[in-house]
């Protein structure tokens, strides 16, 4: 783990990008809104990681959150509402050598987009998933989202929503061939930027779900998360989440959780006082649909041509 | 078959070496219950046909259920061959001959038309002498009405004639079945062996040596007891020639475009061109996809596209339903995108396995906004394949989606073509990540053609953030009036530009006269010999196929003012000129060509289409033409 | 206002008791950043006005994000209201007089062509002594620039006498402004109040209070330091009238239409007809279901009017792309179903928040397959309420899907009309589940009409399996020829009884002349508006304004025929006529009315229209007239 | 519990309906299906419990198993791929009345379908849901599955397939708001029976997986389990699904569940060797959405007509 401190360069490895390199002009998200925390998280994980820009894909569906890759500096796709993991599966397809990330809102992944999300997770690509998890339809100007708490009013539910809120972590969870699961927030930068590097690192589809404050639609909703640390169950392990000293003065509740066990990450979700954040589960044994996909992609021009007119000869009359 | 053949008994026609009649062509068909092989035996013997230089048309006959009941009406499973001594381009009218392993599936066929009075039925005669009463009893009552109908039957004892080669004679009669066909249609016994031979050689040397014994047997059979003899004269092809079905060459289409990425969800009846697929696309380095529904195949597809590789996706009306939020995507952010439909009975889930041309209008308007894309249709299965070609290079010369239309009637239809010579330079060239110059933007939009490079990613410099929100040049949103207004402009313009460089459709006949008989897609084959027919028969009339559809070919508006009357050929919906409601014609609502020709041209263009399911026969037509042109003649001498 | 108005001093213009100037109609804005409550006072000022017996328009100016940032060009939030004499349709063109709250608002405005030379600007002036240099420096530029554009800027320190009254000025200056507004274009103070009083009852007495004194202080100071003051005479309503938006017309016509269940996924700029309705609907006993997605919305609606109650759903663009595939469920099974389309710009993801009529085809010819469905616009707000009344009745009486379409501009436009006087006959009967006749087959299609009685569930004696396959009047799935055509022409001759139960449009002006103008949905305002002025200045122009767009209104080709040229206004794309690759016109892609009309009357229909995101304004279209009347004028003279 | 005996009616109540007021015509499934095992199961359930066939509404996608309402004799509501749910969910809304009952595929349901799945579970609608699964696309003739085991060729996978199998009981489990999830298997018809009855009686959505033979496409798929009855682990409890005692002879290897306990029927689901089959678990206390959609059902045209007039004064100007 680096130290989050502002001048990376100076960690050891020579520098080719700056933070600059990832910036891509002023967010245009409301004052105080978690989004643009996660956008500098991931930035400074390109910057660490010296990802080339050219080879950094954010793709997205349509919401706040899925703004993001107009403010990253990198190549971005900003898509259609709920479909950014389709999109997302199909650049990585052939494409082993892109870096790709996915922006995805509670509604945009867990409502319009519940299909796609299952069939991602079970596909298992090379990806990173961040789920800004607002819990609330912001964009369009708050209407219930499937994650929104029982009680909330929003403009569809005037009189407070009765249906208890999915809860993406356990859902996840229950997909086949589920790899990477992780919980974090936004206002706590540490947490977040190890949360998200440790997804990046992982090999195949990396989901991570991120509490995220949106203070125009659902404000105070993780306030007590936020002034009560203590609130928040920090989940420690060696193959978990790295632990930044700083880390652990801020969340002093924490709890041993092994990220191979299943069955426990299961019990684990359905927490919520206090909320779990860390590694819920990874299994990087997981089959990797891009080791299907990308078959056939060094075949040479010539042996293609070959192969195509014995092909046609086969239809040969 | 004319009515001057007679089978000899009630039984069996006696064996006897009448010298074959000389035919230009001939239509047979094999049916019988699902799973007893009558499409294995067709397909051999238009393969052999093919290569005996004749031409060939073979469409299978599939019944609605996985597995309908034994015997039963609507349950009719098997295959129509056309040969001929020149190219086949259609299934034809009604059969010349039909070989039954059963009398109740002919009910089905007779239903829909398929044959006529003097068509010639092999039928086997084994239900005759069943046990069960009521089989019997429907056997002879239909084979009555059979003759009545004035088909003329041959009860044979087909069955039993197989019973001393194969210990389950239900298995294997077809090819037995194949050899009566090249006994009667005088092919080359040799040949037809061979073929045996390479259809079965994956099952091991007594397998084949069985099933060449049911050929040579069922010759042998036909020669003893069927006086039907056929010759179709055919010239050895000049050029190697391959057969396949239309989604084969669809599939084949793809690998030869170099496109690498099929993504796809199963839907009838373009689904066995992704089971096609599936199999050999890896051979050329390609991947199908399965997704998990039509949206997310087109997602695939586009996410691949949009990162350097031109990707293809497949379905039917209702897969096309689902796609167009994406296609709408793919036309504003300009992803190269190749879809193919394979058109089906519609609306709703409608005709799942039967021909309707129903896509168009909603291939050109169904996406919200002003969404110009270049649609297309594929009139041959050669087209199929050569389409697709074309399909890639032109969705990424003109940097969007490209729609080629095609149908039941290609997917299913067999048909030999000349062998395709792929070229390297039909695949797309490989992936370009050198540096992008960084001034110039991602839509840097020539202002005349609408046409632009664009950066993939991997080329550094090039970094820019796709998006179906309204867009500068350098893909910022913007909501300002006159960036939406251009970026429409710039993406109307692509087809103007494409347009240009397309000609006038070649007119079939004079390029003047009474009728001019337009269509598009499939139909192709059937017009052309309806008009083939009627101008031979001294009609004024002419036709004109076309194959792009958005934007129109040029030209029409002229072509048009030389004839009386122009009509449009089509399976979609219209409504019938005369029914009550629309007596006053104006308010007619009309086939879906003709809507888009009107628009364009101003011309009166008339409708005359139905939505049976059924491809369009070459006869129905060509009365149609006369009854047109008798009319126009008509209103001539009226006003003379 | 015209240029004869001086502001007296850079500050401020000294009190002085200038007659009020009679006017017929004026356009006021208020902008600010988002957050300022322009909107507010503007609605209140919008509704004094009607009280007092105006027309009025309002329509609010929404930034593109959620909250831009502070004193931005492309920020600018707030209103604009038309008032008038008479009733009042629309936007109107440039503005007489816009209160800003600073001066970067203003900017977005300009460039959208907001304001002309004359148009009086009343600037809050605290930037000039803004401690941060750069602020100051930008508003002294801004104002040196509106000046040079002739804008007649008051600098006015608003905030300042504000202080006062609020401990937080910021707050409450909304209704500072409406004081001020109230007393230049002499709103009835009593009635001012009283409305403040309304608006705030919820908020306590306090507030109330306060606000109150906020309104009496701006109108104070508006008397001492603006030299302006118009007089727009009103004659008091002769009957009830409400006054709300299309999105609320919308909310009460599904209430008043006796429908029970609006299934919805949020979309803007449809949404808020559904935030509408969650509030209220309950009261009536209807509920709004919040579906996963589009097609959940519409599958949800569906069941239910299957179930019997005839259900809506809601949408735009993107979200009837999603539809489609169900849309072509309920014409082929034949399901009542209200869908309201809330057009917005496209295509894809397009301008969310803007204005476009971009879904007429797609509405028409989206779903696979022929897909006849009613299809009509509403033309203003009070058509709105109307006609969801309406579309529950077709829906219904035909058997099918209706969809409504709307757009951004009615959806935000508020204006006041005659209050409905609800009929109990308006709402759908109440259940009936007594015995069906068995007899009865659940599509018993008349020959003529097509119309058929529906089987609800709990009906005995009525149970039918739903199909979307083609099926017969049994429901029964049927693959044959003659099933699927029936079914389809069926399904055809609703859509003629219904044309034969419509009148031909009126015209407005000359049934013959020069130009016909021809539009449909929101434009009617500006387009009345423009036809009107020409007129009235001489140019045989008339127009004609659909409301039926399938089936097509009759009498078309014959009101077409008298008018020498016949030009669509819409919103929506077609190529601009001049440019390079157009050179033929008969390439032009033009606008989706034009196509329609085109097809049906084979009269050369050209098309003006843009994808500005914008309301068309009646000056823009009166000009156009104009030109080409005059044009029209002298092809004549040249013949002649 | 019921006897299966072929006439119902010597069982006590007296009867008005006769299975035949229930059956729609010879089906046309293959011969073998196990579609028509659940067939005559859920006839057989509407005679037991005397449902007027006019109130009983079969709602379904597109799929074999779709074809059911055809076979009914009731009303029914065949309609779009993967749509089945939604529809369903719609029907019921404002029909307290009608009893809705589901029959959808495993492509049906768990592929074009899923985002409905999650969601119609999380509704929770007092509706009755069939998960016809034969893991394979048995209509378009061999497709493969979300829930085709690995290895199976198909059409569209003819090397075999190599992703690992969705697991509908899992994903289930892990929906927010599910009330009831059970697993039968089609041949045998005294579980299956029992099973769906039990799901009928439930108040809330119940979700019964049913392992659907498919002899044309996915022949021997359950040949091991069906002829080893030992290879099914069949769960019992007093609050399970109800014990015929000749269940007990054909399914000697039982086990004792708690349907209330959530945790066990998670880690039950894992377990493919033996196969659990009966109720997984069941909670009838969770919130139901039909108790919003029947809202305001009852009111008389009177009071709609003034809330109406009272409405549209809001806006007197
Ligand atoms: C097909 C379609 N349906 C609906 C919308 C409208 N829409 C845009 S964003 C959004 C939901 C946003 O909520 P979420 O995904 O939670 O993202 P957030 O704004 O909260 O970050 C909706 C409904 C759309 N753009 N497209
Ligand atoms: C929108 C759409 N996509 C695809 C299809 C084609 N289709 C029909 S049924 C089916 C899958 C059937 O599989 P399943 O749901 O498992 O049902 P089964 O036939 O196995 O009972 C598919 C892909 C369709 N009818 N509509
Ligand atoms: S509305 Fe909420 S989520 Fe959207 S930008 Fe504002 S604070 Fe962030
Ligand atoms: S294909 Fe399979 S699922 Fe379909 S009817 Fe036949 S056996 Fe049943
Ligand atoms: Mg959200
Ligand atoms: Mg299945």
């Amino acid at each position: 783990m680096h130290e989050l401190n502002e001048d990376w360069e100076a960690n050891g490895h020579p520098s080719h990008h700056t933070l600059e390199d990832y910036e891509g002009g002023v967010a245009r998200w409301c004052p105080g809104c978690g989004d643009l925390a996660v956008l500098t998280a991931v930035q400074r994980i390109c910057r660490d990681e010296q990802l080339p820009p050219e080879k950094v894909v954010a793709v997205s569906g349509i919401g706040c959150a899925s703004r993001f890759p107009h403010y990253m500096a990198t190549y971005g796709f900003h898509g259609l509402h709920g479909r950014a993991l389709p999109v997302a599966c199909g650049v990585k397809a052939r494409r082993p050598d892109l870096d790709v990330w996915v922006a995805t809102g509670d509604g945009d992944c867990c409502s319009i987009g519940a299909g796609h999300w299952i069939h991602a997770i079970r596909y298992n690509m090379n990806i990173t998933v961040m789920l800004f998890d607002n819990q609330i339809y912001g964009l369009t100007k708050k209407q219930s989202s499937p994650t929104s708490p029982i009680g909330l009013t929003t403009n569809t539910h005037p009189e407070g929503i009765f249906l208890p809120p999915l809860n993406p972590i356990q859902a996840t969870l229950g997909f086949t061939n589920v790899s990477f699961v992780a919980q974090t927030v936004d206002w706590n930068p540490l947490h977040l930027h190890a949360t998200l590097a440790a997804a990046h690192r992982h090999r195949g589809l990396s989901f991570v779900r991120i509490l995220q404050r949106c203070p125009t639609y659902t404000a105070n909703l993780y306030d007590e998360l936020q002034k009560d640390p203590t609130k928040v169950l920090m989940l420690t392990h060696e193959n978990g989440i790295g632990g930044d000293p700083a880390l652990g003065r801020v969340f002093t509740n924490q709890g041993v959780h092994d990220p191979s066990d299943l069955r426990a990450a299961r019990i684990l979700a359905e927490q919520i006082d206090p909320l779990p954040i860390g590694l819920f589960f990874q299994d990087e044994s997981c089959p990797i649909y891009d080791d299907f996909t990308n078959e056939g992609l060094a075949m040479p021009i010539e042996a293609r041509m070959e192969a195509l007119n014995r092909e046609l000869d086969r239809f040969l009359v | 078959m004319d009515g001057s053949v007679k089978p000899a008994s009630k039984t069996a026609g006696p064996a006897h070496a009448s010298a074959p009649r000389k035919m230009d062509q001939q239509i047979v068909e094999i049916v019988s219950d699902s799973g007893e092989g009558a499409q294995k035996a067709g397909q051999t013997f238009g393969a052999i046909s093919a290569k005996m230089g004749n031409g060939v048309w073979t469409v299978e006959i599939i019944p609605a259920e996985i597995k309908p009941p034994a015997r039963s009406r609507a349950g009719a499973s098997g295959i129509r061959i056309r040969l001929g001594t020149g190219p086949i381009t259609n299934m034809g009218d009604e059969a010349d001959l039909v070989v039954a392993l059963n009398e109740q599936v002919l009910f089905g066929r007779i239903e829909q038309g398929a044959y006529k009075p003097g068509t010639v039925v092999l039928l086997e005669n084994k239900w005759g002498t069943d046990p069960v009463d009521h089989v019997r009893a429907e056997y002879a009552e239909a084979v009555t009405e059979f003759r009545t109908k004035g088909l003329v039957v041959y009860e044979l004892p087909l069955e039993e004639a197989c019973r001393g080669i194969m210990p389950n004679p239900r298995l294997g009669k077809n090819m037995f079945v194949l050899g009566m066909l090249s006994r009667i249609y005088q092919r080359d016994l040799e040949l037809a062996l061979a073929e045996v031979e390479l259809v079965f050689k994956r099952k091991g040397a007594e397998v084949v040596q069985k099933n060449r014994e049911m050929v040579e047997a069922g010759y042998r059979f036909a020669t003893e007891n069927v006086d039907v003899c056929v010759e179709i004269p055919a010239a050895a092809p000049d050029q190697a020639m391959v057969v396949m079905n239309g989604n084969q060459a669809v599939g084949l289409g793809v690998m030869a475009s170099g496109m690498e990425t099929v993504a796809m969800y199963p839907i009838t009846p373009a689904t066995s061109a992704s089971h096609y697929l599936a199999g050999s696309f890896p051979k050329v380095g390609g991947i199908v996809h399965q997704a998990e529904d039509e949206i997310a195949a087109i997602g695939f597809a586009i996410g691949a596209s949009y990162a350097g590789k031109t990707a293809c996706t497949i379905t039917s009306g209702p897969g096309l339903a689902l796609k167009t939020e994406f296609i709408g995507l793919a036309v504003m952010a300009e992803i190269p995108l190749v879809l193919v439909v394979v058109q089906r009975g519609g609306p709703s889930t409608g005709l799942p396995t039967k021909v309707e041309q129903g896509e168009l209008l909603p291939a050109i308007f169904g996406s919200p906004g002003d969404d110009p894309k270049i649609v297309f249709s594929a009139a041959t299965i050669e087209e199929c394949f050569h389409f697709v070609v074309l399909a890639r290079k032109l969705a990424e010369e003109f940097r969007g989606p490209v729609v080629l239309l095609t149908d039941a009637n290609l997917a299913t239809g067999v048909q030999p073509f000349p062998r395709p010579e792929p070229r390297e330079d039909w695949l797309a060239a490989p992936l370009d990540l050198s540096a992008w110059n960084e001034d110039t933007p991602p839509y840097d939009w020539d202002p005349v053609t609408g046409l632009s490079p664009r950066p993939i990613p991997g080329q550094a410099g090039g970094e820019y953030v796709l998006t179906g929100l309204a867009h500068t040049r350098q893909s910022k949103v913007a909501y300002d009036p006159f960036s939406n207004q251009l970026g429409c402009e710039m993406r109307s313009r692509k087809l103007a530009a494409l347009r240009r460089s397309l000609k006038p459709p070649a007119i079939r006949g004079n390029p003047e006269g009474d009728l001019l008989v337009v269509g598009w897609g499939s139909t192709l084959g059937a017009i052309d010999e309806a008009v083939d027919r009627a101008q031979a028969e001294g009609h004024a009339v002419s036709s004109i196929h076309l194959r792009f559809l958005a934007p129109l070919e040029p030209g029409l508006a002229e072509i048009f003012a030389k004839f009386k009357q122009v009509v449009c050929v089509e399976i979609n919906y219209s409504d019938p000129p005369d029914a009550a409601p629309f007596q006053d014609p104006s308010y007619r609502r009309l086939s879906q060509l003709a809507k888009l020709l009107r628009n364009r041209t101003l011309v009166d263009v008339d409708s005359w289409s139905n939505v049976h399911g059924q491809p369009l026969r070459p006869g129905q037509i060509h009365d149609e033409i006369v009854r047109r042109t008798t009319a126009l003649q008509g209103e001539k001498s009226c006003t003379n």
